[in-house]
């Protein structure tokens, strides 16, 4: 495009031809009102209230909207002759007399200097300055806003009526409108869907967690409107270093490592198959983590406590060994649950005034200063019941005052059968293996036991290392356990990883496997045998070697050598011979 | 086909048959609007809808659409559609006093509909007939040099549903 | 008193006979029949082993291996899988019945399942009695008609 | 040989010939007027009963019946024109038939009762040629409209159509072509006036493809029919002038946005598209030149705003009919942001014209500034209401007393409006005394200056534009002393505030307002500063208006101010309508001149009206609503719309004067 001057209040500047004269005199610092116009959407010039004068010098001048109209040579704008002022003035008061309360046009009235319009004042906030229906079409590209009726009717609305489904809540209209005319439904009062009680981030651009690292903001494709309808971009034109990278993706890394530590973690099992719980059923009987994720300050609730309906709970049970200690589900034990559950009834009590109910079967408060808290929390009037929790029903069978969950459970210290009334049931559910252990340790070559946990290699004498030396177990992938006990194993993993690493040179185990040249008659069969590619094919020599430092000693390859060329130290053919005729003499 | 009826099945239909008669072209949504007001007498939500989708526009274009052109109307409109032109000639020939006379005998505003669904009373801005102001349509048939008694007078023939030829010979003859 | 069989068992040293030490730790019971001997993998164990264990007057030969896909070794339990059957028509062509050599999957946790294993083997090795080995006299094999044709072809 | 497709001048010259040699020299043709004007005025019966006639006296195959569009004069429709001998007859009635049947057709006879008689001379005319009416026009375009019949295109080439598209195919280049409309001063017809030729040039030049050619036959302004006809009667005129034009620009494409009210327009124009495709005049490689061409017809929805060029693209695209800002025109970027050439009806019709006759012909009418003839809708309060097409030049006295035969009625001539909504300004008689002070009071002119009546100014794009008027699309709506400046201004103004798109401002906004006040001024409530806000408010809706909507909807204020102003004291001062149409200002009471004949009881609607017959009767006030109804019954003019209050003074005073007459006198009044 070639650069043209052009002249504005008498400054002459330089713009390119065809661009708006609106952004020239902003550019010059010369300020012109605009409602109507949004920098990075086509301008609309439907409010008018950025008229100019254009003229060409010789004398021809016109009222034009500076904010689309394009420069051309030798063009003369003038902003604020009186017949502009004018026009911008009865145009601003016309507007007033239909939306009065309209705090940014009494701004601009106050400039004007318009006290009360001349024609009375009516009480609308929409000022039909089509932004919200332009933003909607062009930037987001979701189309659910349209300008209904015509003339004096014409008003801004979703088709008939109806809540539209187009409409993909980005809230975009509602941050574009001017006059706060359109503002989003209060979402979060969405009621309370406890299964969706995540702590992670539901807009398009968040940092993941706060402590996040690196601390960089991410793009979440799920919510972010590029990614669903290809509009948008809004990011990229705000971001001053310019850093947003759209067809960035995960990418596959090769590196090369000495060890592995497997901290893979644990799942919490989905108390949902113990139908007697109704998990999911009730909307108030809720898992721990879901309790966990309410108590934090950055979660869905802000840190409040609350029922389903928003309300504070009266009465709150917390049942112990849900899917551990249990026969059809996990019979370890969880180890962690009795301690974090009194962690909650500190925290109901401290945050409400609800009466809190622990129905436990033994409390394990195994570790350092464990008891202690538990006679502390005693004190602080929990009803503690020795009973397991069999079974949880709303109360509108039994009682007649509806919206309570009955807690039916046998209390084994009295020896009766109680049904306690309460508003939430927070169940303590068992720790898991992941649902992908088994894939997970046959990729490390690690094998995983019956509950899924990863086998150490020793239960006392080597807790963090596996079979497979290099690799090693950290937390409760190999078995559930609190935070005090993963912390150390995580420091015993790091040392014997580092062990490993700062060595220098390794002990190698005596065992492996060495060919005999003189017996190889080259045939290769073993070179592809070996799954650790210890042997490779001497083609000078014609016979095959062994590298000593790769072979893991396993013998596949003695085995199968057609010649008896390898020789398997350790567990070479003739001791084993030798141990078969003496087993059997 | 009376409004009452319309049932899923054949409003699919007839809105396919109507997209596809201009292949769906956007230059002949207007006229697809038509043909459905035609059909109707009212331009139904769910037609709509099955319109936004068959020519996969957003149906805020199509509502947009709907609400801005005067020959369209969401609401289902009178048996007889009486229309009053109030072109200038026909103003300056004083259609106002006609108009006036429509509203008071049927109780009605311009662009409503009588409660019974009977009428439909509505204006428009010139039919090209400027000789014969003030002019009615009245179910497509023309009514010229109206008068406030004429139009009492075809008003009570149209109920009784006697649709005879009426004279428009000047009265002045 | 009946025949006590004697078997020849080779563990591998990462499941089997960590599974072995598992069942013994945990006092299980099951019968002394089975001797074992410790491999570094199941891969290991030559056919000719399990010849020599006939040769020299074992009953049964029970191989053990970790599962496949769980081998500390990655492939070693597949070549045995492999072995075992060459091994199988390698006995029946010298007339030992097949039912006396047997392949088990035992993982390090399956104590029990170890136990059920070798109950069960020693049962099948005692009924199946004594392995007589007979005077081995050589016989050359037929030539088939297919080898007849491609020699004459 | 008949030839089926046309793919050369000669093709087309031995179908007319052929055409010709079929229709026998003199056989007697029956041209029935078929437009909407007399289709409302009844024509169908005329033409059932036509065709029952001739089966009885077994003419039916001698005698052939053409059903033509508007040859013009709808105020004596249904018409019907015989030829070859060409008599008019003007005002058939059904029953008239059987008459004509056996005396012109079967005696060759005239039927008096049926022709046309001039009301001044009382003098008849048998042909069409010797009706003053057509004396001084000067009719190219609907000339030839009672002798073609809209859905047959074999009667537009025997009167020599689509010659044009062979000589502008054959022998033309583009270039040509458009110096040939730039020489020959044609202007854009819609009411700018901007020259055509140079609008194709700019369009040619304009890059981007496929260009478009759009025809504008939305003619949103009431009281404006000349598209209507020229569409209905005589599709094929405008076809061939797209054709033209479209390769002139070189565009494969062309829309006619016809306005949804016309409906016999939209199906005449679709049937001449087919008829000309089946022809190869329009589709693949025309007539072989290698040029294709394709035009499609678009209804429109009902909505004024849509005759403006940007509002009619987006109402093309399907969109709402919302106009853009012009500042890039829409020859270089329009619908689809392609290069769009959009012109009127009658400048299509002018086309082939020009090609035709040549631009050295076609310059030779009309003044220096505006070439060629114009087509006006003449309507209101004049004798003859229907199309006048006259060359550039003529003055407006001449159109409205010459061919126009007057005011309607007895009543004084008091102002013609040009433009429609979107023109806006009054032509007046300046020589008129209150005019003439309003002019004063309005500081246009010096108390003893004179300037030239309105009247007398010739029909020209820049003569009008230079006298504060305006050509617009031809609309011109007569009016006399019974009309009010400030109903009429507030008609103007409550019509655009329905049409308006609303989507800038000072439009939606400002047109409301206006209205807001002109109301007040109509129900009396008016004060004396609402006339200076009127014209600040007009300037600034002027200046900041999006569109030409807008941008001349302040006009009809304007010039009524400028030319009425005191009948604005009137209303705002006096509290008191002088035309008697604002109903709060008014109140209806009966004058000394009643004779009784009770006509105006009925139809009162609150039986307001009482006495008994032959005896003086009186309206009570307090039960009027002023309907009017009274009012237009009264043949003897003894019903006087007084201002509001004076009824009972005025009905008082009829009371003393009031004495019986006898019969004969009441008789000699009617």
């Amino acid at each position: 495009m070639s650069m043209i001057k052009i002249k504005i209040d008498g400054h002459q500047v330089e713009a390119e031809e065809g661009s708006f004269v609106l952004e020239a005199a902003r550019n010059l610092g010369i300020y012109i009102p605009t409602l109507c116009y949004y920098p990075y959407m086509t301008p609309y010039a439907a409010c008018r209230i950025c008229a100019v004068e254009a003229g060409d010098g010789k004398g021809w001048s016109k009222i034009v909207t500076s904010c689309n109209y394009p420069a051309w040579d030798g063009l003369e704008i003038l902003t604020s002759t009186p017949r502009v002022m004018n026009a911008r003035r009865v145009n601003l008061e016309m507007l007033l007399s239909r939306c009065a309360p309209v705090p940014v046009l009494q701004q601009l009235a106050e400039q004007f200097g318009i006290v009360k319009p001349r024609w009375g004042s009516g009480e609308d906030t929409c000022i039909l300055c089509g932004l919200c229906v332009r933003v909607c079409d062009e930037v987001v590209g979701a189309h659910a806003l349209a300008f209904g009726e015509r003339g004096i009717y014409r008003n801004v609305v979703t088709p008939f009526g109806q809540q539209s489904d187009d409409c993909i809540l980005c809230g975009a209209c509602a941050k574009v409108c001017p006059t706060g005319h359109i503002t989003m439904e209060e979402i979060s009062n969405r009621e309370l869907v406890h299964n969706e009680m995540t702590l992670g981030p539901n807009s398009a651009i968040s940092l993941p967690f706060r402590q996040a690292v690196p601390n960089v903001p991410v793009i979440n494709p799920e919510h972010c409107i590029h990614f669903n309808t290809g509009g948008c971009k809004v990011c990229s034109k705000v971001c001053p270093k310019d850093c947003i990278n759209y067809d960035d993706t995960d990418t596959f890394e090769e590196i090369e490592i000495g060890a592995v530590i497997m901290a893979t973690g644990f799942d919490n099992f989905d108390p949902t198959p113990m139908k007697q719980y109704g998990y999911s059923r009730y909307p108030n009987v809720i898992t721990a983590e879901e309790f966990e994720v309410m108590n934090n300050a950055a979660g869905p609730t802000g840190g409040k406590i609350l029922l389903e309906n928003g309300e504070e709970p009266r009465a709150i049970a917390i049942l112990h060994c849900i899917g551990s200690r249990d026969e059809n589900y996990h019979k370890y034990c969880s180890r962690v649950c009795c301690m974090y559950a009194f962690k909650f009834s500190h925290l109901v009590k401290e945050k409400t005034s609800a009466e809190v109910y622990q129905l436990y079967i033994d409390i394990r408060s195994f570790g350092k200063g464990y008891e202690e808290f538990y006679q502390r929390i005693l004190h602080e009037d929990v009803n503690v019941i020795r009973g397991k929790g069999a079974e949880i029903v709303p109360s509108g069978y039994a009682r007649g005052s509806e919206g309570h969950l009955l807690v039916r459970c046998e209390d084994t210290l009295i020896g009766k059968w109680r049904e306690i009334p309460v508003d939430m049931v927070i169940l303590c559910t068992a720790l898991e293996a992941r649902k992908d252990a088994k894939e997970t340790g046959r990729k490390f070559n690690i094998s995983t036991g019956a509950d899924g946990w990863f086998i150490e290699a020793h239960p006392k004498l080597a807790p963090v290392s596996t079979t497979t030396d290099g690799i090693y177990l950290a937390g409760a992938c190999q078995g559930a356990k609190d935070i005090p006990d993963t912390v150390a194993q995580g420091g015993a993993a790091a040392s014997h990883a580092m062990k490993l690493l700062c060595q220098g040179e390794i002990l190698m185990d005596a065992a492996c496997a060495t060919v005999m040249e003189e017996y190889c008659s080259g045939c290769r069969i073993c070179n592809d045998l070996c799954s650790y590619n210890a042997i490779e094919f001497l083609e000078d020599k014609k016979v095959s070697s062994i590298n000593s430092a790769m072979c893991k000693a396993c013998g596949t390859c003695v085995a199968a050598c057609p010649s008896g060329a390898i020789v398997g130290k350790h567990f070479t053919d003739q001791q084993i011979f030798a141990q078969i005729e003496g087993m059997l003499s | 086909m009376t409004t009452a009826t319309i049932n899923h099945y054949d409003i699919d239909k007839a809105i396919g048959e109507i997209v596809e008669k201009y292949e769906a072209k956007p230059t002949a949504l207007i006229m697809i609007l038509q043909d459905i007001q035609k059909h109707y007498r009212y331009l139904p939500v769910d037609a709509l809808k099955l319109v936004a989708r068959k020519m996969n526009l957003p149906l805020a274009q199509i509502y947009g659409v709907a609400t801005f052109y005067k020959s369209f109307s969401l609401k289902p409109k009178g048996k007889h559609h009486i229309c009053v032109c109030t072109g200038t000639a026909c103003h300056v020939r004083q259609a106002i006093t006609v108009i006036d006379t429509f509203e008071r005998e049927l109780k009605i505003k311009i662009g409503e509909t009588t409660a019974d669904k009977e009428f439909s009373l509505e204006t428009v801005n010139c039919l090209g007939a400027c000789a014969l102001g003030p002019l009615v349509t009245i179910d497509e048939v023309y009514y010229g040099n109206m008068t406030v008694t004429k139009t009492s007078k075809i008003l009570d023939k149209i109920r009784t549903g006697s649709d005879g030829e009426y004279e428009t010979e000047e009265e002045t003859e | 008193m009946s025949f006590e069989p004697k078997i020849i068992g080779f563990l591998c040293n990462w499941c089997s006979y960590t599974g072995a030490d598992l069942a013994g730790t945990a006092r299980m019971k099951y019968p002394p029949n089975v001797i074992s001997i410790r491999v570094m993998c199941s891969g290991r164990v030559d056919p000719s082993f399990v010849l020599d264990a006939f040769s020299k007057g074992a009953d049964g030969v029970l191989v053990c291996g970790c599962h496949p896909g769980d081998c500390h070794y990655v492939e070693g339990n597949y070549k045995c899988m492999r072995r075992i059957p060459l091994t199988l028509k390698i006995l029946e062509s010298f007339g030992i019945d097949k039912g006396r050599l047997r392949l088990e999957w035992v993982s390090a946790s399956e104590g029990a399942r170890f136990q059920e294993v070798i109950k069960e083997f020693t049962e099948q090795i005692r009924a199946l009695g004594p392995l007589q080995l007979k005077e081995w006299t050589f016989e050359p094999p037929k030539e088939s008609e297919h080898m007849i044709e491609m020699g004459r072809a | 040989m008949i030839p089926t497709k046309i793919l050369s001048s000669k093709d087309l010259d031995s179908l007319r010939s052929h055409l010709l040699r079929q229709r026998q020299q003199n056989q007697t043709i029956i041209s029935v007027c078929g437009g909407t004007g007399c289709l409302a005025c009844g024509c169908e019966a005329v033409l059932g009963s036509l065709r029952t006639e001739l089966k009885h006296s077994g003419l039916e195959n001698k005698v052939e019946i053409k059903v033509t569009g508007c040859p013009g004069p709808c105020e004596w429709g249904p018409l019907m024109t015989i030829y070859p001998e060409k008599i008019f007859y003007i005002k058939v009635a059904p029953r008239d038939v059987p008459l004509i049947v056996d005396q012109t057709i079967k005696g060759g006879k005239v039927v008096k009762k049926l022709l046309y008689k001039d009301p001044i001379t009382k003098q008849t005319a048998i042909h069409e040629d010797e009706v003053p009416f057509f004396k001084k026009q000067m009719r190219l375009l609907i000339g030839n409209n009672n002798r073609i019949d809209p859905t047959s295109i074999h009667d537009y080439m025997i009167l020599g159509g689509y010659q044009s598209v062979a000589k502008a195919l054959g022998t033309m280049s583009p270039e040509q072509i458009i110096d040939e409309v730039k020489r020959a001063g044609l202007r854009g017809r819609g009411g700018g006036g901007f020259p055509t030729g140079k609008k194709w040039a700019t369009c040619r030049k304009a890059p981007g493809e496929p260009k478009y050619v759009i025809c504008n036959a939305d003619e949103g302004d009431p009281g404006a029919f000349m598209d209507r006809s020229l569409l209905e009667g005589n599709p094929h005129s405008v076809i061939e002038g797209m054709i033209i034009g479209a390769y002139a620009i070189g565009s494969p494409q062309g829309f006619v946005y016809v306005r949804n009210e016309y409906p016999l327009a939209a199906k005449n124009i679709a049937i001449a598209i087919n008829a000309a495709k089946d022809y190869g005049l329009l589709g693949k490689n025309i007539m072989g030149t290698g040029f294709s061409f394709d035009i499609e017809v678009s209804r429109g929805g009902g909505a004024f705003v849509c005759g403006e060029s940007t509002a009619l693209m987006a109402s093309l695209e399907g969109k709402t009919g919302e106009p853009r800002a012009k500042y890039i025109h829409t020859v270089e970027s329009g619908l689809w942001e392609k290069p769009s050439n959009l012109n009127n009806v009658e400048t299509w019709a002018n086309v082939p014209i020009i090609i035709e006759k040549g631009a050295g012909w076609f310059s030779s009418i009309g003044t220096k500034g505006s070439k060629g003839t114009k087509v006006f809708a003449l309507t209101g309060k004049v004798n003859n209401t229907g199309l006048v097409e006259v060359p550039m030049g003529i003055t407006l006295r001449e159109i409205l007393y010459d061919i126009g035969g007057g005011v309607r009625g007895k009543r004084k001539f008091k102002a013609v409006q040009t433009g429609g909504p979107s023109g806006g300004t009054l032509i007046v008689e300046t020589s008129e005394p209150k005019v003439h002070a309003s002019l004063v009071a309005h500081g246009d002119i010096h108390e003893d200056e004179e300037i030239v009546s309105l009247l007398d100014l010739p029909v020209d794009f820049d003569e009008l534009t230079k006298a504060g008027s305006m050509m617009g699309s031809g609309g011109m709506i007569v009016m006399d002393e019974d009309s009010c400046m400030v109903d009429i201004a507030k008609y103007f103004l409550n019509f655009l505030q329905e049409e308006s798109c609303g989507k800038c401002l000072p439009c939606r906004e400002g047109i409301r307002t206006m209205l807001g006040i002109l109301t007040r001024i109509s129900e009396g409530k008016g004060e004396m500063r609402d006339l200076p806000l009127l014209e600040e408010l007009s300037q600034v809706i002027i200046d900041t208006s999006l569109c030409q909507l807008g941008g001349s909807a302040p006009n009809p204020v304007l010039s009524t101010i400028r030319y009425f102003r005191q009948e604005y004291l009137a209303h705002i001062r006096d509290k008191r309508c002088p035309a008697g149409i604002c109903k709060a200002l008014v109140s209806h009471a009966i004058d000394e001149s009643c004779i009784g004949c009770h006509a105006c009881v009925k139809p009162c609607p609150t039986g307001a009206v009482v006495g008994n017959v032959k005896e003086l009767h009186y309206i009570v006030q307090d039960k009027c609503i002023q309907c009017g109804a009274c009012y237009q019954i009264c043949k003897y003019d003894s019903i006087k719309r007084v201002k509001r209050g004076d009824g009972d003074t005025l009905q008082a005073r009829a009371k003393e004067l009031w004495q019986p007459r006898a019969k004969t006198q009441a008789a000699a009044v009617a």
